[in-house]
This record gives C-alpha cells, structure tokens and sequence, in this order.
C-alpha cells in the first residue's frame, strides 16, 4: 500500500542557495525528506511544468531539506528559477541507500557535480558515526566548484579529508576524480568506495575498485516518470533504478550490461552513451 | 523451469494460449523491457503484456505522468509513450521462452496492420488491442467508442495473423459488453477488461491540475469492484475467455475476478508497493489456495458466481 | 441561527437557490426523515437532498444493500427504496426553514408530472431528478442512457414548476458532458455529478455475490477522481451550476470540487464512518480556509483550476 | 474510514443450541465478536439469502461469540435453519454499549425474549466488576423461557438474582416483566434499569423508571439496512438507532416521539405499533 512518502506535500522555498552561476540550493520544510536516507530522492513537482527526480540534499536545519539542481532543460531550469517563497510539490523520499557497514573505517568518496548532493548525506552520517571519510570533489573549472564549504562544515573535527580537482588545474588538484582516485587507492586502503555523477565517471570509478578488489557502492540515475516502480522507464537491464537503486553495488553493477554504456529515452527507446 | 510441474494446478488457457498460471502483467507497467521481462518470469508470472506500442516512437506527456492517490489506487497520463515499432521488435528479437503478449495501439488500420506484420515474426504468445487509453485522443477510448473503427481495426489485425488477439475495454460511453461483442465478431479471440476510467485530480494547494495533461486514468484498488463487473457481465453474455484487470493485489482479488468469470488476470498498479515479487507471492498463495481447497485445477472456479 | 452570519463568507449561489455554504447531502443518505434533515441542519449543512422519491412506496431489494469495502469506499444496491410521493410528502409537510431538495425517481413523464404537482407547495428549495442510478431497471440509469427519455422528462418536470431543477448525472453509456447539455437544454437549471458507478463485490469465501441485487454502486473515495473530471468536463463545456458528488471526506475534498468548478458539493458515504457530525466539521475548516487564504467569499475558487 | 470490522469474515457454525422450538444460538469463532460491547450488533450475512442485525450473544469459549435467532421471517428462518459446519458473514460490531457507572452496586435488568442477549453481556461483565443485578426474564409461557442456566451461570457466587415470570403462570412467577419491576422497585433500590425486548415492554419500563426516578438504558431494535449511519432505515426521531444506539438513555428516550409510538418499514414508511 501506497504509505505517507507517497503523498504530496505542498513546501515553500525558504531560502536560495546560489552555488555556481548555474547550481542552485532550495531549502524548505519537510519532516520526510529531514529524515531521507543517502542516496534517496524526491520527485520534485513545479506545478503546470514538470516533475522531475532530485536527491535529497543535507540542511542543517532540524526537520528541513533541500535539492540542489543543475540548470539543464524545462524542469530543471524552472525549478532553479524559482523565487523564495515560491511553491514545490515533493514526493518521496524513494529508493534504497547507500549502505555502511558496521565495520568501515574508512571511505572514499567520488563525486562530481549534483551527484555529490547523495555522498554529503552520506558524509554527514559517516561523520557522526565516526567513519572517516575521504572525499574527492570534481569539477571542469573553477567556477564550477561547490559545496566545498559545506563539506569542510560537515566533516570539521572528524580526521576526514576533502580533495578538490578541476581538469583544466584552474583550482585545487590538476586532473579528474579518476586520476586522483588511482593514485589514492594505490597509497591508502578504503573499506568502500561510494560514488555518484556523470556515469562515465561512476563506470571508471567501478572499474578501478574492481582492480583494486574495493567494495563499490553508486548511486545511478535513469530517465524517471513515477519514481515508485510502475512505469518502467527508468529501468537498466533487469533493475529498476526507482525501487531497487538509486544505489547499486559492485556485484551488481559488474553484471550489468547497461551500466556506463546505454540508458532509455523518453520514449524508452535505448541510446548509447558517447 | 521446475516452477511449472509444481503449479500444474495453477494452469489456464487461453482461446490457444496455455499458461502456467493466471497471472499476467498490465500493459503499461514496466512494458518496455526484455531483461525485465525474463525477471518477471523468474518471479513465475504467467504471462507478460508488453506496454502497447505505436507504428512511431511516441515521447508521452510531460511529467507528472503517475500519481500515487493512497490506498492502492493510482492516476496516470503517460501519453502511451513507447519506443516504436522498429525499436521494440529488436528489443523482443532475442525471445525464446518468455510468454508475451503484444500491446498494440494506433489510430488506422493500416497502423496496425504494419506492426502485426512485423511482429508476427517473433516469438510472441498474440496481441492485445488497446482501444481504451482514456487520455489521449484519436488513439485507445476515441477508438474504443466508435464501434465502427473497432470492428475494422481488429478484423484487420485478424486478417494479418493467425495468433490469438485480446481487445482490451475499458468504461467509456458504449457499454462494455456491446463493446466486447463487436470485438469478438470481428474476429478477436478473447477480452481483456478493464483498462483505467478517467479521472482527475486537483492540488488543493495551489489550485492546479497535477497531470500534464489535466485529466488521466485511475487504476489500482479503487477501480477493482467496476473491473469485477465488467468481467462478470462480458462472461455472463459472450462465450469467450475473459483477461480481468483493474485493482488486483492479492490472490483473493485473482480468485475473485476468476469467480466473476476471467479466467487470467493482469495485475499492475500493485507493482507501485510491492515490487516484482508480487508475482511470486500471488502465485504461491494461489497454490496453497487450490491444495487447501482441493480444486483439481484453477480453472474450475472460473465463473461460479454466475451460478448464484 | 446565528451560524449564518458567522459563516457569511461561505455562501454560495446555485441558479435562484442560496446556500449559507456549499455542503449538501448526497441522495439516498439518511435521507427520508424530516428529523433528521433538522438535526443535519444544526450541524451546520448547506442543504438537504432527499432519498429519490418515487410515485409509489418501494420495498428496494432485499439486504445486503449496502457494502463497505474499505478505505472509504462503499457499494451499494438499495434498490430505490423509498415511501413514496404520498408518506413523503406528509412527511415534509411540517417543513418551514430546512433548505431541502426533493430527489425524483421514475420511469416516465407521467410520472414525474404526477410527483411534482404535489411537491410543489411545500418549503422546498427545488428537485434534483435522478436519472443515473446505476441498479435498478427501468429507472436511473437506464432512463439517463436514453437522450429523448432525459429530454422528455427534464421538459415535463420543467413545464410543472418555477423551482430549479438540477439533473443527475452519472458515468453510463452516454457522455457526461452530452447528457448534461441535453438536460439543460430541456429546460434544466443545473447538474449534480455523479451518481455510484455501476460496480461488484464477491466473496471469495462462498464464491457468491454479496449484494442480493448482485450488482450495485460504487460509492466514496474511490470515485473522488472520476467525481472531479466529470465537474472540470461539464463546467468547462457548459455555463450552469455544477453539483459535485462523488468521495468528499474532508474540506480539501470540497475545496477540490469547488476549484475543479462545482458550486457546491453533496456528501454521502463518509457519514458511515464519521456521522452527521461531518457536516459541521467541515464546514468550519472551511471557515478556517477562506480565512487563511483572505478569500472574501468562497465562491470566487469555484473553477479556478480552468485557467491552468 | 472504515476499520476493521467493517471487514467482512466469513466464518463457520461450530455449534448449534436449541433454545425453544423457535429460538437457536448459532456458535462461532471471531475475535472482534469476542470483544463486542453489551448492546452491540453484527450484521450477519446469509449467503444470497438476507443479511440482517443481530445482538451479540455471549459465548464462554475464548475467542468465541454466538447469535440467538427467533425463528421469524425469510432471513431468520434461513439462519434458524442453518447447520454446523455452515457458513455465514459477520460485520461489526457496531453501535453504543449500556455504560455501567463506576459507582453503581446494585441493577435491574428487564429481558424481554432475544433481548436478553445483549442484557446477559451486561449481566457477565457486571458480574466480574461485583455489580449485583437483578434479572428478570419475562415470556408468554413455559415453553418459550430460555437463557434460565446460562443466565446461572454468569451470576453464580455473585449475589446476584434471577427471576423468571410467564404471562400464563406455567413457569416462574405468574405476571409481566413491567409487574414484577413495578414490585421490585418498590421494595428495593437499584442504581440503573436496563432493558431490551418489544419496544412496547421498554416503553414500560421507561416509564415506571421515570416515575421512580431511576435511571434507565434500553437498547433499541429498528430496521437496518446499512448497520452503519447511511442508509437512514433506523431512523427513531433524530437518532440512527445503528450509529447513535442501540442504547440510548431516559433522558434520550423520554424526549423521542416515535419510541413506542411508531417504527419505518422497508420502504421508510411510518407504522404505528399497535
Ligand atoms: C535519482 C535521481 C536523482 C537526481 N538528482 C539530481 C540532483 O540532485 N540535482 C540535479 O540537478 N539533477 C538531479 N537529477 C537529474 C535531474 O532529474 C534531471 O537533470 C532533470 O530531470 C532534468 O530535467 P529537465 O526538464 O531540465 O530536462 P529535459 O529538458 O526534460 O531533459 C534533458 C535530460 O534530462 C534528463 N531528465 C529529464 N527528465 C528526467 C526525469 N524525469 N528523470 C531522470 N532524468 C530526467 C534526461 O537525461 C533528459 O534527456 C537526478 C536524477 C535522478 C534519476
Ligand atoms: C440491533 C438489532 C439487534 C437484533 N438482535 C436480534 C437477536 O439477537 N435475535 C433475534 O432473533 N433478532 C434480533 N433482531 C431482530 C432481527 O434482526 C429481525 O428479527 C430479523 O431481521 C428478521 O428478519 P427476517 O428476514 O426473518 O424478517 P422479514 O420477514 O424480512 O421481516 C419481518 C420483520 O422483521 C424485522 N426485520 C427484518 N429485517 C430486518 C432488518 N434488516 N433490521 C431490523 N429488523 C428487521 C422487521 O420488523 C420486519 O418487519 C435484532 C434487530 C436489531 C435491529
Ligand atoms: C502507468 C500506467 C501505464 C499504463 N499504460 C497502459 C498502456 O500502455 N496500455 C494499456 O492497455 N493499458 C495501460 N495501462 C492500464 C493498465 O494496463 C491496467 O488496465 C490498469 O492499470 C488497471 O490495472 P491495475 O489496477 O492493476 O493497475 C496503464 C496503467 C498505468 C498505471
Ligand atoms: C446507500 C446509498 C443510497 C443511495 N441512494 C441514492 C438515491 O436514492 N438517489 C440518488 O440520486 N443517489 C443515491 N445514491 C448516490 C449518492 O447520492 C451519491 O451520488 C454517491 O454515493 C456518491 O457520493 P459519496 O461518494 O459521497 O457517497 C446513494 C448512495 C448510497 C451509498
Ligand atoms: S521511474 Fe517508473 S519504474 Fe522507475
Ligand atoms: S441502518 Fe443504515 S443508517 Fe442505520
């Protein structure tokens, strides 16, 4: 039966966190998504434009949340154009969770653009339990760096450390997450490595820990309509994405045939990544 | 699969086609999908009814396409969107044993006549005909409720292939038994019923329709008592085997659209809660069911409530 | 009563009739004692409607009539039992201050001729003519399925009184939207959408029937998105007051209807699980809404949701 | 929204007890039945036949409840009829309960045929709380008294007493239940009456009560479609005998016109009692 996360909740924008010229913090009120687990996500309603999947964003606030959104196409860019005090529907939180075992000492964090919104959740969680983390940010330039601040907020106290790298060198390390992550895993031992962002970087990102017989843990995403396991259209190889991901690991991202090299359209049709 | 000698209790047929057991899936749910597919059948489902498809690729509405409304029931306006002929044939082409049934949806003749003799290659179980989509014009109810497009449709689908087709109804303004027999006489094997009923829903917040396109279909729960109607009146009236839909989520919903007359159901909306399983588990249930109550085989309940 | 200048802020207009706020009693709830039509009105409610009052007195069918399924969904086949034109109408004779809408079954112009001519001198506020009760043959639905039957008999009752006439309507084999035109053509002033939507329950148990008449309405929740698209159809194609029923449990449900464009709302199977008591509730959040939302008067929502 | 036991069960007659030539208690095992209130109802489902409202009937068996039918017209005939091992539906419990005040010792209980079955829930519940009570078990003759041993049994140790009167004198004490409450609160003082049986009986027994001062609860029968507040067939006055009864008290009943006076058919119809 359909429970409470299935129901839509009508939230005011409180405040608007601008974090590059085209990523945007909305922070509102909802106990559900206060309490979203790592790697959970809403399907975010701007009323008359679209419904679009957004992970659940971290906010310091007791009982708030947030999403943090990439200006891309219609949705998305409605959604960042909104002003405080604007309307959202949300539903959800759907999907699993990033899983940390009772044993971990020590993660490794992969993360790049948006995808970091599930890893800071993540982070956030490791931190209290006393889990050190080290996380790996990337962007292309300098102006698309973020969250940076957060990060060091979460993690302050805790003996984790952030990595910053751009591929063009204009801020903090030269080179992508891949490069930095190679070296890493080669001079330190992780107990896990968790990922999220564009799914080259994750399928690289599984390939290495699988060289380095490094449990792997990624958070995927796929073209979304009901987010609740009915439609379909978010399905890679025999798993729905919405109900038996966001997360995946090793073992079952190893087996998939469609991971890192095909998703489906709108329409469902298959498209190969470039 | 020894799942099948253990369910040989469990087994139905229908017009040609013989399943394992009764449960089906609803066109529409998670309908586009070969892996997803041969995981269903691993979750011992009897058959599956593919998402219905278009001579041409369609995008569908806008999101929101699915509301979840509470209590099992769901409002949806996809926009039939599918990936198409072409890409859908290749995605079935490596089919062996995967019992499947083809969704077709179109607004001529000739539309369908193009897919049939495509898909008639492939290892397919037979069609379905959607002519009851409540929410997109010129395709599904606006053909359902035009008598004589139905008639012409399914005599051209039968004149293009030999497998058995299923004309799936739903409640729109001709009454779904007179519906069903045109289906029938012009040469359809069987009826599924019922597709969803348009409905709406409105934010009370903010004043807007939810939908992209305003009005949708409800289907899950709240439309299980109309689809047991519907099947109870088809089977009362029309000698041929009836598919029931419309709420099933448990295997006293599969026994009861089985007395009302269906002899298979296809399940769908329940998916939203209880994932894939919900095959496995109906089916399991249903075996305890026929051994508890020691029916030979399933299929001598169906229809009883007519005898009362 | 002082309630009405209190809640002044929710008044609403249907045609000639003003309503101190928009909840009505649905048809056939608690609907055949002047009693109780006083104590509803204590709680507050806008307005009465009557069970559906034939010529002459009927048994109805045998129980079961009435089933709940659950999550506030209901089905019923009373069977139109009602005492007839002639106990009912020395039952309201005694009727001074309770706006009451007398509901009129029948199977032809004669018929309702003969009911309103004796209706007429009594306090009422105007009839609501039934022509979509899904159960009972000859009457209800079966009339409202029949364009020149509804014509004929919206015509006849329209020639017997300067009252409002609202028809109801219901999901049958005609449009709702065409039926709903054909009777305001005919002379009628509004439109009460919808009536139960034809629909079965049967037990798994005994595998019979539950409902005596088998077959009945489906009532409550479940209709509330069916409920509201027929509201949004009709008020977009035609310029009348719109009636909505169907699901309403709450003050969003009411708010919904209003937005989806109904004037007022009746309420009916949520009185099996919160009483007459419902009325008052509701319309005190709806007190608290206009408030909150710095509405002057709630019929400014009605319709909003067109614009989108 | 409808709970519970609006659920329909479907259970089995485990077994039957003739009570009189025309009055049988029907075994069965339902929980919720088990639990019912004094004064509460079951709507009792006789497979395409009828479905009507009976009292619960106290069963000793945990888990157990039973029905006591008077053999009348089609529907109880069917069920008077019925045999072990049968079928039949239950829904409810529904409506009110007598209320038992804390501070009552001492109560007078006025049975009229099958109205005893609600009375004798009271009777055991007022047992084991050591209130004493008076019953009085009224019927036209001999033949037709029943209830005398479990009524018994539920009082035994109890201080409590019993006392049957028939109209003809051929059993117990010659005279009516409304002339031998006439005498008994004449020579004792009860905290509260109670009564169930023919509307005319109770009508007495709210009188004399009123004269006496005594507090009096009667639980009501009328016809009863719905058993649940929607169909308006048990309408008594402004009351639903279904949602806001069966028991209502004297300050309630004294204020009815139609208690008494006149009952709804089938068809809503008034009818006068003779
Ligand atoms: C589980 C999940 C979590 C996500 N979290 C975030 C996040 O925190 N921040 C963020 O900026 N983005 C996130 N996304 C991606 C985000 O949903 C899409 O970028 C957004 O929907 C684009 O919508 P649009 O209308 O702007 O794009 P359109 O112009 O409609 O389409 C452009 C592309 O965006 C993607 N897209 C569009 N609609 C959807 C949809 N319903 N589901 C999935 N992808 C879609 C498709 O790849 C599509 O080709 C997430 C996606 C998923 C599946
Ligand atoms: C709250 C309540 C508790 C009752 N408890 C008992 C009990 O414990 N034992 C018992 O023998 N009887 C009980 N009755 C009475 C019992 O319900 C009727 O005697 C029975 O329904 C008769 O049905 P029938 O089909 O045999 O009668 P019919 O032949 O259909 O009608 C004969 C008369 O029975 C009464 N009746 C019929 N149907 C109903 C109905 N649905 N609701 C109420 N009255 C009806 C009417 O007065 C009617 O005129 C109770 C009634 C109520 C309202
Ligand atoms: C999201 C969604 C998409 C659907 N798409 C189709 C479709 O393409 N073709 C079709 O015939 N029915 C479609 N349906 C209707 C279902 O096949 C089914 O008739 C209806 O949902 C009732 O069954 P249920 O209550 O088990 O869901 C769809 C239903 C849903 C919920
Ligand atoms: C027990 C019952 C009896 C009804 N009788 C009538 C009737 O006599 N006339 C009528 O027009 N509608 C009748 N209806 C339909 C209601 O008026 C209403 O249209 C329907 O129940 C939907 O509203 P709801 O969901 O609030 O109950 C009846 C409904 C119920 C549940
Ligand atoms: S988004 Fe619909 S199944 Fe995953
Ligand atoms: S029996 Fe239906 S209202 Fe009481």
């Amino acid at each position: 039966m359909p429970t409470d996360i299935d129901k839509r909740r009508i939230v005011q924008i409180e405040e608007i966190i601008s974090e590059t010229p085209t990523v945007k913090t909305l922070v509102f009120k909802d106990r559900l998504s206060y309490f979203a687990k790592p790697g959970q996500f809403l399907m975010i309603w701007i009323p008359r434009i679209e419904e679009i999947p957004m992970s659940v964003m971290i906010n310091s606030k007791e009982g708030y949340a947030a999403v943090t959104i990439r200006k891309f196409g219609v949705g998305s860019t409605a959604l960042f154009d909104r002003k405080k005090g604007d309307l959202i529907g949300l539903r959800g939180p759907y999907g699993n969770r990033f899983i940390l075992r009772k044993k971990y000492r020590k993660i490794l964090i992969i993360g790049g653009g948006t995808g970091l919104v599930p890893l800071l959740r993540l982070v956030s969680f490791a931190s209290k339990v006393k889990v050190r983390s080290t996380i790996v940010i990337g962007a292309k330039t300098k102006a698309e760096v973020f969250f940076e601040k957060v990060t060091r907020n979460i993690i302050r106290g805790n003996n984790s450390s952030l990595l910053v790298c751009t591929d063009d060198g204009s801020y903090g390390i030269k080179g992508t997450t891949v490069t930095l992550m190679g070296k890493l895993v080669r001079d330190e031992s992780f107990d896990c490595v968790y990922t999220c962002g564009p799914e080259l970087m994750m399928k690289a990102v599984l390939d290495i820990s699988n060289q380095n017989s490094i449990p792997v843990q990624a958070s995927l995403e796929r073209y979304m309509k009901c987010g609740i396991g009915i439609c379909g259209s978010c399905c890679l190889d025999s798993s729905l994405v919405c109900q038996d991901g966001t997360v995946f690991d090793g073992r079952q991202l190893s087996k998939m045939l469609d991971f890192g090299f095909s998703y489906r359209d709108k329409d469902g049709q298959k498209i190969h990544y470039k | 699969m020894s799942i099948d000698d253990k369910n040989y209790n469990l087994s139905v047929e229908l017009d040609k086609i013989h399943l394992r057991n009764p449960t089906m899936l609803a066109s529409g749910i998670l309908g586009i999908s070969q892996s997803i597919f041969e995981r269903l059948y691993n979750e011992n489902i009897g058959a599956v009814v593919t998402k219905s498809i278009s001579v041409d690729p369609m995008k569908g509405y806008p999101n929101p396409t699915v509301i979840p409304l509470g209590c099992g029931s769901y409002l949806n306006a996809v926009g039939l969107s599918n990936p198409g002929l072409h890409a859908f044939s290749k995605e079935l082409s490596q089919n062996k044993n995967i019992p499947i049934i083809i969704s077709l949806v179109g607004s001529s003749e000739k539309e369908f006549s193009k897919m049939v003799k495509v898909f008639d290659s492939l290892n397919i179980l037979g069609y379905e005909i959607n002519l009851s989509c409540p929410h997109v014009s010129k395709m599904g109810m606006e053909v359902g409720d035009d008598p004589e497009a139905v008639s012409k449709i399914v005599s051209t689908v039968r004149m293009n292939t030999n497998k058995p087709i299923s004309v799936k109804v739903g409640v729109g303004s001709v009454d779904v038994v007179e519906l069903s027999r045109i289906a029938i006489d012009a040469g359809a094997n069987m009826i599924t019923a019922i597709n969803t009923l348009r409905a709406m829903s409105i934010d009370v917040e903010t004043m807007m329709p939810i939908l992209s396109n305003r009005i949708g279909g409800l289907s899950g729960s709240a439309i299980k008592p109309i689809g047991i109607r519907c099947v109870y009146e088809i089977s009362k009236k029309l000698q041929v085997p009836v598919i029931g839909c419309g709420g099933v989520s448990s295997w006293q919903d599969v026994i009861e659209y089985m007395i009302a007359g269906a002899s298979a159901v296809q399940i769908g909306s329940v998916l939203g809660s209880r994932g894939p399983r919900i095959f496995n588990k109906i089916t399991q249930d249903l075996k305890k069911y026929v051994e508890k109550k020691r029916v030979a085989n399933i299929s001598e309940i169906i229809g009883i409530a007519h005898r009362y």
